[in-house]
């Protein structure tokens, strides 16, 4: 590796804003800098480019335009569908059902709602992090108003079968969320299809600028405003438009749906070689998640006899950036309690490491990260006194 | 306000080169801390002669703290007699270090308290009768071990 | 005027991001495009960078660095602090108090809370939109938690007696919030000198980026996240930081600060200019507003017998682009509620038009204005039934 | 989803080069619609002879449609007849105009009613008696002006 290059396995932290994007973004941080609400054309002809944007961003997800607002990120997203749909139907219910394995902008939000008098269940998931049908069926009851299901497991990078849930809503008229971070721009979703009523995601997690996000809601679905105020986004999502920011997610949107095709398949080839080496040249480790069912570029395994953050160190140290876990998430946490709810025990899931790979990710920087592991794997469980007694009770 | 670890050059020193990493044959003392589950662990091992530590070793599961707070507390150690040895303390441990951060304090505690263990298991093991201070602070010890 | 030029009078819609902004803003969109919450340095030492803008930010407001919480936009901190706060204190009271001045953000907030069981009062208001301190204080009631009034009106620019409402509120501990929007960057703002608790604002209204905003929240002051999810900014607003708009908003604050001393006798300069220039050169004509007590960059004038929007377009053929009211409201309305809450009558609101001047105006630009605005209201007027009747009756 | 208003290039010519603003002086009919307070007011003057409107004059307070509007009916109208005039609906003022933003259309109302209040009061003043229809519309006419 070049010594100023490094490799960048963390895609699903952030992603780097693709030169498109940024080229499309600039005018609107300078000469083209109106208030689209504004009068005069110098301001109200960015209502058209918005308009583009807004089309690009429902063409990615197979959506109408108008079911699509512009917000500041997945995090709002997620905490607008779950907050501004319990309190706009309450009168038909006041009962939710999340997955057990929700990033915190969902569980945190219903767990609010708890404070407002709603009941909250919780779906279990399998070992691969998936959803448990028949325990899901279970939990619905006449007064479910909605059912939020990540659309992969944000850790593992399961998918969940987001088209039996939809099914089983369908007939009971419970709306569905999900949220899609970490699957936007990395799997084709057509939300038309898949029967989704709700769907929120970031643009940074797939080329597009940070500080921006969306929330398609189907037609006929009412929510209230998380944030009140002027008549932005028909009135649902109030506050100046951040210009800039809406025309970089829709060109990231294009992008995504141009190049998908293209890198997917990539993408899958690097993710099964990564993980198809560790598997091989290490001992004593787990693939987290399914094994088949999961995104292109998830490669989450645990290293038994180890500590997270020593294995991240010194993959620093050659110039590989990981995760070992989910980066939004609390740092206090020393087990991830996605990992946790999908049973990997506590000293197992200490040990995990998530490889998250991205369209600028190639099979040299793979090859080497296979290579280089099992050294660091090697070197740091002679450290680890649960090694040793390992290998002196073997 | 969000702040990820960040480790001084010192820390990277001895979580990169750990001094006196593995385990003794025939220790004359051994401590254990810490357990997988809350994701740190250390075992201390030591060779005692006169009154002296001539040799120590750790093992350690855990972070880069715990990593080279275990490194840095054999370095300590080495030639101090077990009174010495035994008065080092958690701030001692992160000082050596040139500091810790906040958040990855209590990884210098793990590391004095096994070599503690180590020290007691030791002057158990040759009848030399501990304190009542001694006693107690044991105890604490392995009360912290399991509430941690 | 130059062909290609125009003269940008709008300056309280928003503002064209300072080129140092931008500048400082393309690291974070290009190579520097990590997640702050990531264990890598690569990431990491954003956290350096964003404390920073903090602290620029907190600079000019004279708060503590950890009293600023960053947002997408004086909308969401407005809703957030009002939503946040009364949500965490309403076992020790549900009334709040907001002035009739308010922007929707604020009074819609209020209204949200209204559902949920709080009540509002609602400040009077004079002839120049300033608030009743008398009419105030019969408001204060013992189960009062909350008060909201706008740093200054944000159609007229009057500003309000903050110190006088926080001396009030002070023996009382009520807590006091202010939509400082269209203040911060043209006034100094000293949080602790004023005693104020919580303060919103946008930075795109002082040459920031748009999808950025602030909420100032005194130490000690509890309130409830309105976004939730992970820990960022304490765990008070989740969601991945929108790092370059971050590092834009700190830019602009500092540059606020530094050239705020040069630039506000400057605006003040060509206000005073712009306002008496049609004063002195058209009849019938209202300064909307307090004369004295108000923003240096606001001129905000009812001409009789007309309509806004038809003045406006006149303006734009000149090549002069005005607001006939915050841009961020309702298109619907045909009459300001704040001009209404000032008493002014219907049809003199109608033909109300603001000027609002930004640090790049000139004296040309203003001469050039008050050159041309007299032949438009004149045509106008010429076609005016009501201009015609107030003829024939002199 | 956020529509600011956009006029066409049409509008914009009667905006900026309005015909026939002004006021008839000796009119034979007046018609006067709107009110200040709801922002739109127009009134239209006439002068007719052989039952042919041979004059037309309008004012207008209110918004760019609305001076547009004013400005092509009077243009609509000249030289036509008393019926042909009244039945100029407010679609084909919003058609000569080859169109007005969504909100804005009441504006093409606004000026039809103000011609056929006009022609009204001419038929009143003059004698000719008017149908039930035509009484009907003037009262409708009225009452949304009211109600507005
Ligand atoms: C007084 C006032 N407060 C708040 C806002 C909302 O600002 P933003 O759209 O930047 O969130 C506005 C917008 O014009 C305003 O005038
Ligand atoms: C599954 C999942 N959902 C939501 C989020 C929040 O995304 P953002 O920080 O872009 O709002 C994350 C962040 O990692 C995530 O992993």
């Amino acid at each position: 590796m070049a010594e100023d290059k490094f490799i960048y396995f963390d895609n699903i932290a952030t992603t780097m804003t693709d030169p498109e994007v940024i080229e499309a973004m600039l005018p609107y941080l300078n000469e083209k800098f109106g208030n689209p609400s504004s009068f005069y054309e110098f301001g109200s002809q960015i209502n058209d480019d918005i308009k583009i944007a807004r089309e690009q961003v429902a063409a990615l997800l197979n959506a109408d335009p108008d079911e699509i607002y512009f917000t500041s990120g997945s995090t709002e997203s997620n905490n607008w569908a779950i907050k501004g749909f319990a309190l706009a139907n309450q009168s038909k219910g006041k009962h939710l059902i999340i997955s057990s394995v929700e990033h915190y902008s969902v569980s945190h939000s219903a767990e609010f709602l708890k404070q407002l008098g709603f009941e909250i269940s919780q779906i279990p998931v399998d070992e691969f992090g998936i959803i448990k049908i028949e325990e899901f069926k279970k939990l619905l009851r006449a007064d479910t108003i909605l059912v939020s299901v990540n659309f992969a497991n944000g850790e593992v990078g399961s998918l969940q079968p987001i088209n039996e849930i939809t099914d089983i809503l369908k007939e009971r008229k419970i709306v569905f969320h999900t949220d899609a971070v970490q699957s936007v721009g990395y799997i084709p979703i057509d939300v038309k299809k898949l029967n989704i009523d709700m769907l929120g995601f970031s643009g940074h997690r797939f080329y597009g600028p940070k500080g921006t996000g969306a929330l398609y809601v189907k037609k006929g679905i009412r929510i209230l405003p998380l944030i009140n105020g002027g008549v932005q986004e028909s009135g649902k999502r109030a506050g100046t438009e951040n210009v800039p920011g809406i025309i970089g997610l829709g060109k990231a949107a294009e992008l995504a749906q141009k190049q998908m095709p293209s890198y997917i398949p990539k993408l899958t080839e690097l993710r099964n070689k990564l993980t198809d080496g560790i598997l091989e040249k290490i001992e004593r480790v787990k693939l987290n998640g399914h094994p088949e069912k999961r995104l292109p570029n998830f490669v989450n395994i645990s290293y038994e006899f180890l500590e997270g953050e020593s294995i991240l160190m010194m993959l620093i140290m050659k110039g590989i950036m990981a995760a070992s876990g989910s980066a939004c998430q609390s740092k206090a946490l020393k087990v991830s309690p996605v990992l946790t709810a999908m049973g990997v025990p506590a000293d197992l899931a200490q040990g995990s490491i998530l490889f998250s790979l991205g369209k600028h990710n190639t099979m040299e920087e793979v090859e080497y990260t296979i290579k280089e592991l099992p050294t660091i794997i090697e070197r740091l469980r002679m450290m680890s006194p649960l090694y040793h007694k390992f290998k002196k009770n073997q | 306000m969000t702040n990820p670890i960040k480790y001084n050059k010192k820390v990277m020193e001895h979580f990169s080169n750990p001094h006196n990493m593995g385990e003794l044959e025939n220790p004359d003392g051994v401590g254990e801390v810490g357990n997988p589950v809350c994701g740190d662990m250390m075992k201390i091992s030591i060779k005692v002669e006169d009154g002296i530590i001539t040799d120590i070793k750790f093992l350690t599961f855990g972070c880069v703290a715990a990593i080279a707070t275990s490194s840095v507390t054999t370095t300590l150690v080495k030639g101090k007699t077990l009174d010495e040895a035994e008065k080092i303390t958690r701030k001692a441990v992160a000082d050596a270090l040139e500091g810790l951060p906040p958040i990855k304090m209590h990884c210098s505690n793990l590391a004095s308290d096994a070599l503690y263990k180590a020290i007691v298991d030791y002057k158990k093991k040759h009848g030399i009768p501990l304190s009542e201070e001694e006693i107690g602070r044991e105890k604490k010890i392995d009360e912290e071990d399991i509430h941690e």
